[in-house]
């Protein structure tokens, strides 16, 4: 169906939906490589004040991608709950924004219309939405899970502690956790993304990263990102895999493109969960994302990369994850141009993420060829800290030495933590006091020789 | 404070030895050290200015003159490092002479070379050659015909599916100048396709990265890239489903 | 003295320490305009490492520009407090930074040094500090100043409510001042910008505000932003003056472009204590500032415009102010170019007027001309109350129809105060809850008609 | 919430009738409602417009043929308007050519009237003529003598002042488009300087702003500049120091 309205005797036609959002869609580069982004800021505006006037109902009557050829679309079609959409059924986007907005609307309202809200609506909304308006919102939706640790309560913030090592020697990974550690960093999880591709890896990765936490009883849990495949092979091996991870995207055809399908990750899901490591209800699952990745397969259909993000999210809540994380600068500047663009695309994915239910983190990152610095990660993770992110992403000195980016710093994290007053799980949180590492007022200490001995320890480290 | 920390774990193992990750910076506060602060602007501003340097494409034809006394020049439809940048999907395309040049060639052979510059032309300058030598070594050694070297500008991964389908090579190796990281500017991938041709997922190819100099050795890589070109001629597939496929062929 | 350093076998060299500071100086526009920046990322460097090194003391033996001709300088020299610089006199810049990070260094620590500093050193520090390493430090270091409201106190943000008019209409700034405390806003000071330059005008606008005040018993202050020359006339005709205002800058010269002097701010200093309106030691003057400003009136001498700023912080200490405002994006893009130039640009302003003991505010703005936009101002503002600033502006709608520029909206104050929890000024707050403005816990109400019809009196309206 | 709002006023004054500030817009928790919210992108995209957009100079000579049959052109030295922005210097100096043209006219004036882009041509296309007859009817009956109009272009306010130098005026009064506000683009500001000549600073100016429908009237500025213009032709001086001199002069 065309979409149409008048600024100032101009008229401005949108094909469709599907045009209208990508349209609508602040200024970023990925867009614009697909051609499908609006042509300057008054054609956008038009079709945002367009959109803000299409009623909510829409979104369940026109399909972006058809459900026909697509499973993810099929997923949505199939989550839709009626009744929890009811109590915004009669809504236009601008309204919802508006209703989003106010103050009576808090976490239980917000929980309630969870499964009402698809992928769509939430990318719609957010297209419309100001930095701070994003931030207002998501940091009234909590979203709590559990493992060992208990992530995502208010107010506080985890961190993935990210060994990661160019190939990927034990030695090598154990020290870059060691050093996170010791910066009080992990209680999202010790995850490894690993350079290789074997199962013999995967296997002493995560037999290594357990063998560390166990020594150390850290309650925390461990993970190799390895392709989903080789992790449902290490678990027939009975490798302590606490998390299955994948990086997932919008479609079946960019899912496709990762070597993953819904029936794939529910194999692996129930197989990690018969390895029975964490309570009964334990979330199991680490998924990540990121604009721009359904377009780089060549698999977006003419969908504007935040929609296809928002897309993903929908697989992700498939499996009750323990966490996602967009690592949003993570790509590149095909897609996120400069700092701008990815201080607005990760405070964007952590509101359509949190709305859909999911304990999002954020990668809050940059890549050396786009026009990006330290600065604006010191904005991002700010940003998001009054959001109330789930968990972001931190590596020895921001530099990860095998994916060659920028993440955080552990010191960012300790920057979260005494000046923003964000502390971590709080069953972490208890663990750095016993073994010493903070005090009482959570203010990190400098590990005594002892200690540090002890957790620097030869043999945990030759694991 | 910085140095006490250092002081204090010397005496069990110092983490400083077995990874080239930025650990034990020290700290005040959040903050880091100044000195410690600066030296990360500055690799900052070099890895920045390694996205924009260009290979250096002649002596490169020289030092493998030996090996491959053909070589094909070939560029994608970028144009400009700018455009480059932006659009990896015209890093994808060749350009119309480009594929008119590899029209040229004798077409059928079982493997080709596609030496990229991607997003670092130090990792080619620095290790394309004896990458490129052990790689031809190797697969020399096993009776393989390979297709005379291609040099690929402004190109993307998947540029080598259109080079290897019109020359029709069984498999191709592209060994691309991974984007570059702030400690290390010059680390090289290598990925391989079965049956490679324009539009083909990257589900469908095998890749061995970080091969530099403090990461994966040209020796190491070689082995693990003759290895999966092996695989994936015995088993015509490859990517996610190579695995299993190779476990499923009849041990010979 | 020149300085010099070495970066892969590349000779860096410095003419003086102007020259390093200029080319240490993060990008602007500004400092390009005026021909003194780095040539790029690698120089600039090159000075920030070269600066590191720098040891404090430098800054009392090499002068900028010389006391012989400038006041400023003057001020500064005599200003100049060693006993309070003892403690940090042996560091050099890049050791000063680590001591304002560590943990140990607080509030008592920053105080004491606070008359040890010149806007030098500090200007040069915060060259080599990150956005997180500005808000660490600035964070820590409350400044409190009193007048009705007690502004300035941890954990809080007050505001100006900023009713211009176009022709300084009574009704028109009537108006606007009551829809900003309908909102909530106004407890720094409510401060007219004049758009006419007369005595007569200025008697009436500030008359008119006061009358609003006392007969909503508003604990805070009021003020008209005219000339000090008018101001000095108007408190001669005992009008109703709490504070004087006056824009400053960081040289003699730049003042004399702005009509005014070290002499004749003291004169209106003294006038307007002379009218006892406040108690014995309240702080009375309210000064505005903003990089670019010296350099506009081309009375810079060839130092960069961030140090420019912080010797304008020298002026404003000399007179205990009540508010100094930071008018960071005001001037244009011709010294701050975009929004990631403002942002920082805000920040450092902060951090040095902060640990230059004044009672900083910022006015998060940025004009029509420049390429910044709303998203720009709540980045900035969601990271300045992380550092704690005392104070922002707030117009109707973030839209000045006076002086055409985008301030914050009053909107933006209910954001920080209901999402970032910074409650205005205690006696303000108050005020808030017992007029019904407020609930207990700080919300803002949607004024009873009768409280909305008392505000919004047609008397008051007229007068 | 906004129209509740809205109500509840209106019995007594409507905060709205009294100005065109974004008074009483209503509001969800801390966000504007969404229409607001969008009419504020909206007039932000025409104000940047605004900034960019050029004087249609040929039509306001036309318009003021009567008043003015000779006009001159001017340009600083900015060259473009990307240029001008961000060197406002170059905005204050006279083109080489333009410095001729001026050298060409008869010197030695009491007035001279500079018409100058600035940073809203709107502001010129919309107010200027009304203004500039305004204020030339008001020196005419005086008795002044009043230079060519100047018509300047990528102008900024201190660009009068070598002008006035060159034609040897002995007061100057700019008038230049203002920064594009969000609500009105089109606002023009009057600065007036006793001979002036280049360097002078803006201490020695005075100001009368906000011209335009909406702010202060054609004739009402008229009046108000005139009476500054006379004051300074009387005191010898202008700019803050001008109340002053004034008040010392006899009463004539
Ligand atoms: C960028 C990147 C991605 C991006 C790619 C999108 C894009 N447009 O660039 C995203 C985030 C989508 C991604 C996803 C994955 N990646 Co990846 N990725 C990288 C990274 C950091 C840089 C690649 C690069 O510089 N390429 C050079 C430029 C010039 O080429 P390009 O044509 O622009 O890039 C193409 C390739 O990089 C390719 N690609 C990216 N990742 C992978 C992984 C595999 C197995 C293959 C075959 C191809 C491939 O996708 C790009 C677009 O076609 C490398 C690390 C490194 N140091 O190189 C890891 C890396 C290549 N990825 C890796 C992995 C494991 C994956 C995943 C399988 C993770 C997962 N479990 O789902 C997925 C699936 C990728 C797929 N499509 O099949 C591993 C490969 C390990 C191995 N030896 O097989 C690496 C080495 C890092 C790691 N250990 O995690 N990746
Ligand atoms: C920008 C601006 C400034 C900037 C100027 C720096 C710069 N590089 O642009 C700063 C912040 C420094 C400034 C300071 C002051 N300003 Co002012 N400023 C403005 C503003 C918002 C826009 C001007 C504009 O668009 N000019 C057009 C461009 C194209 O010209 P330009 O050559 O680039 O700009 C020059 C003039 O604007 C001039 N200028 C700026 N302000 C003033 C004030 C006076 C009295 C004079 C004579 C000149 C002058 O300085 C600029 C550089 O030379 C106007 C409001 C408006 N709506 O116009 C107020 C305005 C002109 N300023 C005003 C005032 C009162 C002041 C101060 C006297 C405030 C004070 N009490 O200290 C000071 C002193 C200025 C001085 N140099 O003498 C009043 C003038 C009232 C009047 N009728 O006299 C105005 C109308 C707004 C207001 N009510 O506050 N100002």
């Amino acid at each position: 169906m065309p979409y149409k309205t008048t600024i100032e005797q101009t008229v401005f036609s949108f094909a469709d939906l599907k045009d209208l959002l990508a349209k609508a869609t602040p200024e970023r580069s990925g867009d614009q490589l697909a051609g499908i982004a609006a042509d300057g800021p008054v054609e956008r505006l038009a079709a945002q004040m367009t959109l803000a006037d299409v009623p909510l109902k829409t979104f369940l009557a026109e399909e972006l991608i058809p459900a026909d050829w697509d499973e993810v679309s099929r997923l949505i079609v199939d989550r839709h709950d009626p009744a929890a959409f009811e109590i915004i059924s009669s809504l236009t986007v601008g309204e919802f924004r508006e209703w989003l907005l106010k103050p009576e609307t808090g976490q239980r309202q917000l929980e309630a219309v969870t499964f009402g809200l698809t992928p769509e609506m939430v990318a719609a909304v957010s297209k419309i939405m100001r930095l701070q308006d994003l931030i207002s919102v998501a940091s009234k939706r909590e979203v709590v899970t559990r493992f060992r640790s208990t992530i995502g309560l208010k107010g506080r913030l985890s961190t993935r502690n990210q060994p990661n090592h160019p190939t990927d020697d034990s030695y090598g990974i154990a020290a870059s956790a060691i050093d996170g550690l010791l910066m009080g960093s992990g209680d999202a999880v010790i995850g490894v993304n690993p350079a290789t591709d074997t199962v013999d890896d995967y296997v002493r990765i995560v037999s290594l990263l357990d063998e560390l936490r166990m020594r150390l009883s850290i309650p925390t849990q461990t993970c190799c990102l390895g392709h989903v495949t080789t992790a449902i092979k290490a678990i027939a091996a009975k490798a302590p895999v606490d998390l299955v991870f994948q990086s997932i995207a919008g479609s079946q055809k960019a899912n496709d493109g990762f070597g993953v399908s819904l029936a794939l990750l529910k194999e692996a899901h129930e197989a990690v969960r018969d390895l029975g490591r964490g309570a009964i209800d334990a979330n199991l699952m680490y998924f990540e994302t990121g604009q721009g990745a359904a377009l780089s397969a060549e698999a977006n259909f003419g969908v504007d990369q935040q929609t296809m993000e928002a897309r993903a999210y929908a697989v992700a809540r498939e499996f009750r994850p323990l966490l996602v994380n967009t690592v949003v600068g993570f790509i590149g500047p095909e897609y996120l141009f400069n700092g701008k663009q990815i201080i607005r695309a990760g405070l964007e994915d952590h509101f359509c993420g949190k709305l859909l239910g999911l304990p999002m983190g954020v990668d809050v990152c940059y890549t050396n060829h786009a026009d990006a610095d330290q600065e604006d990660m010191d904005a991002l993770l700010t940003l998001l800290c009054a959001a109330n992110v789930n968990f972001v992403i931190t590596v020895p000195g921001a530099d990860d030495v095998m994916l060659n980016y920028q993440s955080l710093a552990h010191h960012d994290a300790v920057y979260c933590r005494e000046i923003l007053k964000r502390p971590p799980a709080p069953e972490f949180e208890r663990w750095l006091v016993d073994i010493g590492l903070t005090d009482m007022a959570g203010r990190l200490l400098d590990a005594p020789p002892r200690l540090a001995d002890r957790i620097a320890d030869a043999r945990l480290l030759g694991a | 404070m910085k140095d006490d920390l250092a002081k204090e774990t010397a005496g069990s193992v110092d983490l400083r030895q077995v990874t080239e990750a930025r650990v034990l910076l020290g700290r005040f506060g959040a903050g880091l050290p100044t000195r410690a602060a600066q030296l990360f602007l500055l690799d900052h501003a070099r890895a920045r200015q390694a996205v924009w340097s260009a290979v250096d494409w002649a002596s490169l034809r020289a030092k493998l003159a030996d090996l491959s006394p053909e070589t094909v020049d070939v560029e994608s439809q970028a144009g400009d490092r700018g455009t480059y940048i932006r659009r990896p999907d015209l890093g994808r395309k060749l350009s119309p002479e480009s594929a008119e040049r590899l029209a040229g060639i004798h077409p059928g052979c079982d493997v080709v070379i596609v030496v990229a510059d991607g997003l670092s032309a130090s990792a080619i300058n620095i290790n394309a050659v004896p990458l490129v030598q052990a790689i031809v070594e190797r697969l020399s050694s096993r009776q393989l015909s390979i297709a005379p070297l291609i040099l690929a500008s402004l190109a993307r991964v998947a540029l080598g599916d259109p080079v290897a389908e019109i020359i029709r090579a069984r498999v191709s190796i592209v060994l691309i100048g991974e984007r570059p990281g702030l400690s290390s500017a010059d680390s090289l991938g290598a990925y391989m396709t079965c049956l490679p041709k324009a539009g083909t997922p990257d589900s469908r190819r095998n890749c061995i990265s970080n091969i530099r100099n403090g990461g994966l050795s040209a020796d190491n890589a070689a082995d693990a890239v003759v290895s999966l070109v092996l695989d994936m001629l015995k088993a015509g597939t490859s990517g996610v489903a190579l695995k299993d496929a190779v476990a499923r062929l009849p041990t010979s």
